[in-house]
């Protein structure tokens, strides 16, 4: 990197440094609790006062999305400009200032298929969290098969009229506005869909949330009847919004498998051997007592272990410019697997304090185990089921055809 | 006595009673129940199923005719737990038909037969059995105190998770007449009645809406005539009594595995997607088969355990450990197989997939797991 | 039943029970040794000289075959009659008299779909054995598809000429004559097979012995070329093979899943759990210190227990005439997966001790564990492979479809 | 320490070596190389390919550069390992370039160093660890004697299945000059001559025609400067350098699993069936992705256990202990695959399959099974 360039980052990271320490508050410097995470939009509470600030702080210099052009709102920062703001943002422990669909999923994609009216009129307001979007996709009759969709979109001269419905609307019923795939032909499959945007307030919109076997959940199930949708609103061409749809989703699959949402997080910090100890009993060497089960708990705490160094190995090889598609493609399913081995071993050891719902009577954290066991088993179908994700592995992967 | 090979057909009197009670279970106690119930709280018991249990009998299977029952046999109880198994329905019926009236009429004197089993028979009176201490099965590690007292005994202790334990009349309490945690012999049989003096009970709000609870014992008295069986050799009646607890538990989880596996093949056989039938992708196929296998399996050990236990073969607990385990282990892998190929469908709580993965945990979970019973079998076999 | 012929069966069986005493030797009234099974035909030596009067006497009443008409060898033994006989048998602990898939695959067949001559010709033969028999059914392309033989057999106007080769051909380096499948119409599939019946000295047959990863192995690969069969050699119709075809692998499936050839009998009477003890080690209680490893074995023989029971359940409620198609489907599959299970937990238990080939140094009984273990391979290919059974259990027992 | 993540990506030296070890494994050291040694008798070793395999230099990559080695390091020593793993090559790698290097390397004086060491990077010298006494691994379990006398110790004890022991010149004998079988504490290491005085071995023919040998000691004198390591201290050199053999044991491993595996695939994209390629069968498919998806976890785990060592991590026992459990469950899934995919053919001596699935047994019964790893790992984690 030549002299001058690199001085000028020098220069970059003491502004951001003094900038941060400046406008940085002191609360959201520390780890933040599920409650505080702010998501903007409408409906947004800034539980934490200092939330809202520090939002508006970092939105005014287009720091919450640093790369962004800023015409955009964005911060118009170069990759290493961006990296040095991730540092220093470290460096104070410094809470994300948004969480954001708009920000991780839709913007990139708008700045990259959006005519330059789209991208004026809805950047800027994913940038400053003031609107929050969420994601039009699946539906009852598709489920995997997504390109099955059948939303209907009539253009009607002066303006498009949706019917339809989607399933597993994350936070429907929190958001603002909706980008959604909707059937704009019925004679072609791929060909034949839209990518469209609009207000959750229009007219003929109801989002009802899903209720799961592990309790409630931010899914909504999303009704249009007659929702009349501008038509500069649509992006692209019309019939061209499967590509648009298939990047969005390259986006979506890397947050689950890196264990994003979808609570593939795994519950509390006991793991199964701990609570095997406590409820099965140890042995004289303090061993799970039980040899059968603890073979079992450590079999998958390696196949974990083996995750995880696999996660390491892919991310250095593919900083090192290394082709890892081959790897990358296996996490998905992997990760599905270990946490639900986890969750069904950590219920098992667990024993009959593992079969509480709510009331009294049961360790939380137990309950907790129990309420991420049930959810657990949506790990292998959000996202791509792991039936799926084996096709693409022996498909893409090992080059296996189908009948012919 | 091993060799020669126990009764798998069902007689016609069994054959009678299963189709009885699989037809009662499909239109009387249907899923959908236990999803009302659910809704309205549940964690109660079903009092109104149990009246109709009642009519039909099937609380005296196990009790003798001279008391009231009509002493059918292990077989024919099976029969019934597999149905009522199928529907997932919440009944008394295992702490009261099975482990109840077994208690007594094998270890019960006449008084206490004369007195109690009438009851259980006709349905007046149910039971719980209050054994466990922990979180997993263990039955020799009763810690409970029974003191001897001038009229009888006192008891002092906390029993976890007692199935039944917020609706039964009349508990079964293990207690320690003598030793320590870990023996056989000590342990003593009590009856107590849930309004006894210094019995609490802690309802159970649990993840299958069954219910249960945690009962505590703060120095209740009971009389010398409430000890069912022997002073000391309680094991001797708590082991055959919690086999064939373990057996009649087995039929209700090849009942629930069944039926969890027939809606899910009835899902395969109707849902698109990418314009075919799932069921006609070979992977899914090839996993169909192997849950069918599995199925085929198991129902044979759960048949073998019934039979065993009415024929009063020697290998009786190794039958029904090999039950309980392969039972667990098939009911595993078929409700976890449930919502699997339900997809999404399967998660939601609209679906019934969820109930038969949540009744599965907990059926798993009760008179020794999977690894429990391997344990138990392996020791029988002495390695 | 009639009393008249209740009395007759009791005649039948006093006769039986005479004969038996007078014409048995007493060394065929001991268990058999390997080596001293009779297989008849050409090659026989008769190690043990009883075995040779033993056959002769059976055979001289039709007895190795009880149920075939007498006009053919057989013993025109009723049902009834034949199950005394059989009870009169094991009374005695008599040996078999003769092993021999004429008897159990090949002459059935030809009772129902040879002429009159072939049956006359061939038949007594069998009962005899003089003649062995194998079976030409499988080939290097065809695999699972059996159907696909290419064996070609062409009609030469007063003879048929066969090219081609057979693998998988058990003993046919010891056998007499073949009976197999050959193609006499390549313009289609299943009605292009015909069943032809030829003496293994012919001109231009060759068997060679398979070697396995096991070792020897009865298997040869069979090599045909120009060999010249007889018109009247061909059974039933000229391209009506298959469903002669399909008849016999019945009883080639029954015999292997109910562990008959293949070996699947297991190696040696310990188990993997006495090998466990033995090497692995016992704790205080004198169980198998390694509970990692009895968990594992405990579960394989709870799963072989529920194997012998199902095999139990089937045959009671097939005497009392209940469907047991969907039961016994699942035999072959859970047969295979049993036996290999357990070799690999002898192979497990006994360490560096199931390391051996040959030679000094090892334990015999651990060699043939070692043997075992890798014919046991063998067990889900043979006579079908797993995948064959499942697709077939999917099929014909649960009714799900293959793509429309 | 165990946070900074160690290195998994190869330098380019590394990369280099890794190249030329496949190619001459594959044009050297092919399959048909170890069928006609096995169709020639074999369990004698392949001294052709050892002296190629010199040459290469292959024996001197744990040797500091001072005593005649390249001091390469354990990632470089894998990729060799994983290259002749993939073609089944019959080498001293494992017992002369790992264990011995390394026991003479992490603990001998100078003077063994200087006269031993050259000799190892050379391949002028074998060595073969003369340490198990039973079916199945367990290194504390020493119970052969090392007497004193005079000017040394008298060994007394039987080794069971020590690889190479039928080939090496020189033994590593672990024994017990100190405590009881189980004690770490009182084992000590010595350098024993195969031609010594009361040494005897007998040669054994192995499932997967390698070879192994059982050594007795009758009675063995040598001298005090044989001794490698400290007195009553062996198992501080012996654990570290069993760690090394165990992580170039996983990577020969994964080598071995990936060729099998690779093979698999090939028939798969062959192979036809009812008219289809067999690997167009959906079951197949996903089987396959499994395989793949167990062969990319477990070669993390070989790279970050041969990396840790390298980087002399805390946490190396450990990771150790997951790359040879894994590797061990890896290939005996893919071996026995390997003959299922291939069918019939698969079963033949003919084909290669069996040879991946013989070696696999001898691979994963070594320095420890999955099961034995597992307990150290438990172990190690305290649970």
């Amino acid at each position: 990197m030549a002299f001058d360039e690199t001085e000028a980052l020098d220069g970059f990271r003491k502004e951001v440094r003094a900038w941060l320490e400046q406008n940085c508050p002191a609360s959201m410097r520390t780890p933040m609790p599920d409650e505080e995470v702010v998501w903007g939009g409408s409906r947004e509470t800034f539980r934490n006062p200092d939330s809202r600030a520090w939002l508006e702080a970092m939105a005014s210099k287009g720091w919450t999305a640093p790369t962004w052009p800023a015409e955009y709102g964005g911060g118009g920062l170069s990759r290493a400009e961006a990296r040095i703001l991730e540092q220093e943002l470290k460096r104070l422990h410094a809470r994300p200032a948004l969480f954001s669909f708009g920000l991780w999923m839709f913007g990139p994609a708008l700045l990259e298929f959006g005519n330059e009216a789209q991208k004026k009129r809805f950047l800027p307001d994913i940038v400053h969290g003031r609107t929050r979007w969420c994601q039009g996709y699946s539906e009852p009759g598709a489920g995997s098969d997504l390109a099955d969709l059948q939303t209907k979109c009539e253009d009607k001269g002066d303006h498009y009229l949706i019917n339809g419905q989607k399933v597993w609307t994350s936070y429907a019923d929190q958001a603002d506005w909706i980008f959604c795939l909707v059937r704009t032909d019925t004679s072609t499959k791929h060909e034949g869909i839209s990518f469209i945007l609009f207000d959750m307030a229009s007219e003929g919109v109801e989002a009802r949330p899903i209720k799961l076997i592990s309790g409630s959940s931010p899914f909504c199930e999303t009704f249009f009847t007659d929702v009349k949708v501008p038509k500069d609103q649509l992006v692209g061409e019309v019939n061209g919004g499967w590509q648009i749809a298939k990047r969005l989703l390259q986006f979506e699959r890397s947050s689950i498998s890196a264990g994003g949402f979808g609570g593939t997080g795994g519950s509390g910090i006991l793991g199964p051997e701990d609570y095997a100890k406590m409820h099965v009993g140890t042995d004289a060497l303090g061993h799970v007592a039980d040899g059968d089960l603890r073979g079992r708990i450590t079999d998958h705490k390696m196949y974990a272990k083996a995750f995880s160094l696999t996660v390491q190995r892919s991310t250095q090889q593919a900083k090192a410019g290394q082709e890892v598609g081959h790897t990358a493609s296996i996490l998905k399913y992997a990760a599905a697997k270990m946490n639900q081995d986890r969750h069904e071993l950590l219920v098992e050891a667990l024993g009959t304090e593992a079969l509480g719902w709510d009331g009294d009577g049961f360790d939380p954290a137990a309950r907790k185990a129990t309420r991420g066991w049930l959810r657990s088993k949506g790990n292998s179908i959000e996202g791509g089921t792991s039936e799926i994700n084996l096709n693409v592995v022996a498909k893409r992967v090992l080059g296996l055809r189908d009948h012919q | 006595m091993k060799d020669n090979p126990m009764q798998f057909v069902l007689s016609e009197d069994q054959d009678m009673l299963r189709d009885t009670a699989f037809a009662f279970a499909r239109d009387e106690l249907p899923v959908s129940r236990l999803r009302s119930l659910r809704d309205a709280g549940a964690n109660q018991g079903d009092p109104e199923a149990a009246a109709k249990l009642a009519e039909l009998g099937f609380f005296g299977v196990l009790v003798p005719e001279a008391h009231g029952g009509s002493d059918f046999g292990m077989v024919g109880m099976g029969q019934i737990m597999e149905a009522v198994g199928s529907t997932l329905a919440i009944t008394p019926l295992l702490q009261t038909a099975v482990i109840g009236a077994s208690a007594l009429a094998l270890g019960g004197n006449e008084a206490q037969k004369a007195e109690r089993l009438p009851k259980i028979a006709s349905g007046a009176v149910t039971t719980a059995l209050a054994l466990d201490e922990g979180a997993h099965h263990a039955p020799l590690a009763v810690a409970t105190e029974a003191e001897r007292n001038g009229q009888g005994f006192t008891l002092t202790g906390a029993k976890r998770f007692v199935p039944d334990g917020h609706t039964a009349d009349l508990f079964i309490v293990a207690a320690r007449t003598f030793g320590q945690p870990g023996d056989s012999h000590g342990i003593s049989l009590f009856l107590v009645p849930r309004d006894a003096d210094g019995v609490s009970v802690l309802t159970l709000n649990t993840v299958d809406s069954q219910g249960a609870a945690h009962v505590s014992l703060a120095g209740v008295s009971v009389g010398e005539d409430q000890m069912i069986g022997d002073l000391d050799k309680g094991w001797d009646l708590l082991e055959p009594t919690l086999d064939r607890a373990r057996a009649a538990l087995s039929a209700e989880m090849i009942g629930s595995a069944q039926a969890a596996f027939d809606m899910t093949l009835d899902y395969l056989q109707t849902r698109r997607q990418f314009g075919q039938l799932i069921g006609s992708f070979q992977a899914m196929q090839h996993r169909a088969a192997k849950m069918f296998t599995e199925l085929e399996l198991t129902r044979s050990c759960v048949s073998a355990a019934l039979a065993a236990i009415d024929e009063g073969r020697a290998d009786t607990p190794e039958l029904v450990s090999v039950a309980k385990a392969r039972a667990s282990e098939t009911l595993h892998l078929v409700s976890n197989e449930t919502v699997q190929f339900h997809g999404g469908i399967g998660m939601t709580d609209a679906h019934d997939s969820g109930f038969y993965l949540k009744r599965a945990r907990v059926q798993e979970a009760l008179y020794g797991s999977a690894a429990f019973h391997r344990d138990r079998y392996a020791k029988i076999n002495n390695y």
